[in-house]
């Protein structure tokens, strides 16, 4: 017993080692040592998909997981923090854009958000931009957040419960300020320098930013749905200067952006009477997609009663825009999805996810076969991002 | 009909702590439109069975009638019971409601969904139930917003309790 | 178009709000209104458990959740930080000791280091003790931190990878200081003021702290495995001034804490010459379990190969201490587990988990009968901690 | 044998960034204590097939050779490979080693298990493997270790590449 003097202690070990390394002797043709390195991300492809993933049961360890659809492979993933709502990409394709809640303990303590800036190559953080602590916290939904359609103002939707929305300036890369947006919520962009929020009493709210980010201008459209009658979700899919949402019912009802303000259009059916009668409603977190050139409309659809509007959609139903919302498809699925999006390319993939379900599901766009099914995907996959 | 003018007071008091007066009238305006819906829902599903009633509710259950608009973690499989915060925790004092039909008396109950928050998900008893709820535009019927955002420790969020409010007009 | 005053906006549909209320009349018998309120624990019971859970996935945000083995009920919860290893009782029960380190950013920024008490009634934050951000980052053992016997010290395992072990005074509420335990790991209390850690020379290097929590001695015990042949798990379990430690190939070997010093034991198989033929060894996370006044020891058993010591076990044998470690019982398992405890009671239950699996068993401890299984437990179910 | 020296060497450099003088002495002596058993492993188990090995290994399989002390999430199915860290991860500059028998030479190879650090858990291809795996009293063989300790991120793990070293002394 006693107290041992302990780099002495150790030495025989050491000489041990060493000794050990000198008789391994002369080899041949031998594996060389792998040097240590960090993978970058290869071109673009517009088949990549991010799923944005909340993790219901560990909300503080929110994940985006990006995919490359023709190979089912993981590229990569970012961390980005308590009740994640989903990330956007700025059409110049430099950067991803992460909007970020984070507690001082976790679960506990001060609480800080900020707008995280990574680089689209090496995944690495670019810097980060403080903005208030309002951000709503909500499932996620891509319309919690936005960009300006000139790629100059980044948007977040906030429920304090005050009902606001944050703007930051990704040029200078700082926080503008906040916008009002009373009785109204989410962000939906619509050109270069607008967005609308929809309100409660079935309108869309409308504000113009100035070239600084400063509310310019605000409008609102004439009502045109009826909130509790049969309200429109808030999963809106963008047509170029229009949003089309639909009803819990099944009515799709386009909003268009004009000069001269934003005109509700004419509302058409994504089901026929007898379809209604067999209960089929869409539903789900993100249950619209759009081929804007092909002018194809994607819509979840399910059998269900009242109030189903989050139930996933055991079809995929598609529409020719062209045609005035015809039908053209109907896409069974094996599995129900509760969120889709659709790539922009001339070869569409269509990715399908379903929150409670650990996997990425690819689909030909256009014939709608079941390509593959990637596994080991998030926890709860929540909402897709698509070029 | 006091039961009544807690809610909205409560919603008041809380909001004034939290936001500017001006934000306080927009927001309670916010909310009592959404409110305004309540009453019209019991109609619209007054005669769909809702499960649960009798005389000994199983909390534990997605089917207990008062959860017809819950959307999280039951707090009673978390610690807690259906209309108590499990230890440790604090109850959001601004909350969705719901209108849920009692089998038991046939009445339909202003239900209170009282987000329990200051700690990470309980993980159990998951139940999402959507009678009444509405878009986030109408945020006092919409259960997706984490309501833990009333909560004096903000927005993480552990489970949820139903709390009847009163009774829905007839 | 234009711009609505909005407090003007949604005065009719408050209006309505109040109307609708109005109108609901008298009503007589109906339920009454539940009080918002918030529970307290029960008087304790010595069938409660803690499960420890790491949430692998989701490092950032580990949990403890106490149950009820009586009932199978959840009892309550706590939020514990990053890369958990797990909680501590003191003796007195008032309170939950916590190790807990959290990042500013969740899984990036400026790592804190805290030992967070908690209210034992009402699992209240009472406060947090900064220590230095030097924790163990491994997986979840019952030896990554331990309690001086008389309770006044909380002794935390460090890996920087220097070995150190972090000394918190639990009546002062401060940190105290670092102790260094050079080419040794893990924290196993021996006494009021005393300690030990196994070392990578076959020894344990025991500590003896003052009554301020300085180092007052240091001993080395004799060297006593072979940590290359047939190392011991770090895994051992404490029966009273001993701990008993098991081999990879499944021998145990007491290390006895005595006035002169500490004195390893006599060495016992937990498997005959025929069952090492069959491959039984003993493995696990917490693969020991001990009843110290029935003189009960319980081994998670499986077949396997060389270095499946963290393999579940498909079998919990028990020993007779009193009889020289006499196998008295074979209690096979439906499911495999790899962490097991067993209350100290005179009507003893044992716990079960498996880290693949979300579920809790409870089992009588002295017929070995399984009593219930609790769903939905946790993501990573870790270790578990008895009284 | 420059390759064995850059092991020590890497060690060396890691720990003078990050702990005082004398522990580095200390922990390097904890370190090679741990790492002298290296050579000894192949005696132990070379006889045992380890699977993988041949002209196209698979990666992303847990059963490739040079996996055979592994005990996390396989950087192949992360956006990395076997050897290289995904975008935006930090690899750990101080590691644990195994022992592999790769089946196509037939030859036992020193592997470094680098962890990629400074995000949350891939959460992709958990693969536990413990041949040679010591107990966390000999570091240097230990997986139960959180090896982003040794990474300028700190302890957030992401995922485990497997880099060869060198070739196992006879």
């Amino acid at each position: 017993m006693g107290v041992f003097p302990l780099t002495t202690q150790h030495r025989p070990a050491v000489t041990g080692f060493l000794a050990a390394i000198l008789t391994a002797g002369p080899v041949a043709a031998q594996l060389k040592p792998d040097p240590m390195t960090t993978a970058t991300l290869p071109a673009p492809s517009p088949h990549w998909v991010w799923v944005n993933d909340i993790v219901f049961h560990h909300m503080a360890d929110g994940k985006a997981f990006l995919f490359d659809g023709d190979t089912g492979k993981m590229l990569g993933m970012l961390s980005t923090g308590f009740g994640f709502t989903g990330l956007k990409l700025p059409p110049d394709g430099s950067m991803i854009v992460s909007p970020e809640t984070y507690f001082s303990r976790g679960t506990r303590g001060t609480r800080t958000d900020v707008v995280t800036l990574y680089d689209a190559k090496t995944l690495n953080r670019i810097t980060e931009i403080g903005i208030p602590p309002k951000k709503a916290s909500q499932l996620p939904m891509n319309s919690a957040n936005g960009i300006t359609d000139d790629g100059r103002f980044f948007l977040i939707y906030n429920f304090t419960p005050a009902q606001t929305v944050t703007v930051v300036d990704l040029k200078t890369r700082k926080f503008v300020g906040e916008v009002d947006i009373p009785g109204c919520a989410e962000v939906y962009p619509t050109g270069p320098r607008t967005f609308f929020s929809l309100c409660g009493d079935g309108t869309v709210f409308q504000v113009t930013l100035d070239g600084t980010g400063k509310p310019a201008a605000r409008s609102r459209s004439a009502k045109f749905f009826d909130a509790l009658k049969d309200p429109v979700t808030e999963k809106g899919v963008r047509d170029g200067n229009s949003w089309l949402f639909a009803t819990f019912a099944g009515d799709v009802i386009p909003v268009e952006a004009t000069a001269s303000g934003l005109k509700p259009g004419t509302r058409w059916p994504l089901s026929s009477a007898a379809e209604r009668q067999q209960n089929w409603k869409p539903g789900g977190m993100q249950h619209l997609a759009i081929h804007g050139k092909h002018r194809r409309l994607y819509s979840l659809m399910h059998q269900g009663g009242v109030d189903t509007h989050k139930e996933g959609g055991t079809e995929i139903w598609v529409y020719d825009l062209a045609a005035g919302g015809k039908k053209v498809q109907r896409i069974p699925l094996v599995k129900p999805l509760t969120s889709i999006s659709v790539t922009s390319d001339a070869k569409p993939l269509l990715f399908g996810i379903h929150i409670g379900m650990q996997e990425l599901r690819v689909f030909d766009a256009e014939s709608g076969k079941l390509l593959r099914t990637v596994a080991e995907v998030g926890f709860t996959p929540s909402t897709l991002v698509t070029r | 009909m006091a039961r009544y003018d807690d809610v909205v007071e409560r919603f008041t008091r809380r909001l004034a702590q939290t936001v500017s007066r001006r934000s306080v009238l927009r927001s309670l305006g916010g909310f009592l439109v959404g409110a305004a819906a309540v009453p019209l829902l019991p109609i619209a599903r007054g005669a769909r069975p809702v499960g649960g009633g009798g005389a000994a509710p199983d909390e534990t259950s997605c089917d207990y009638w008062r959860y017809c608009a819950v959307d999280g973690f039951l707090c009673a499989c978390c610690g807690g019971s259906a209309t108590a915060c499990p230890p440790g925790t604090e109850s959001a004092s601004i909350t969705w409601v719901g209108s849920c039909r009692n089998g038991a008396d046939g009445r339909n109950y202003i239900v209170s969904y009282n987000d329990c928050c200051g700690k990470s998900s309980c993980g159990r008893c998951m139940c999402n139930r959507n009678e009444g709820d509405r878009p986030l535009y109408q945020p006092s019927t919409a259960n997706d917003y984490n309501w833990c955002v009333g909560s004096k420790v903000g927005v993480p969020y552990h489970c949820t309790v139903s709390r009847i409010v009163g009774v829905a007009p007839k």
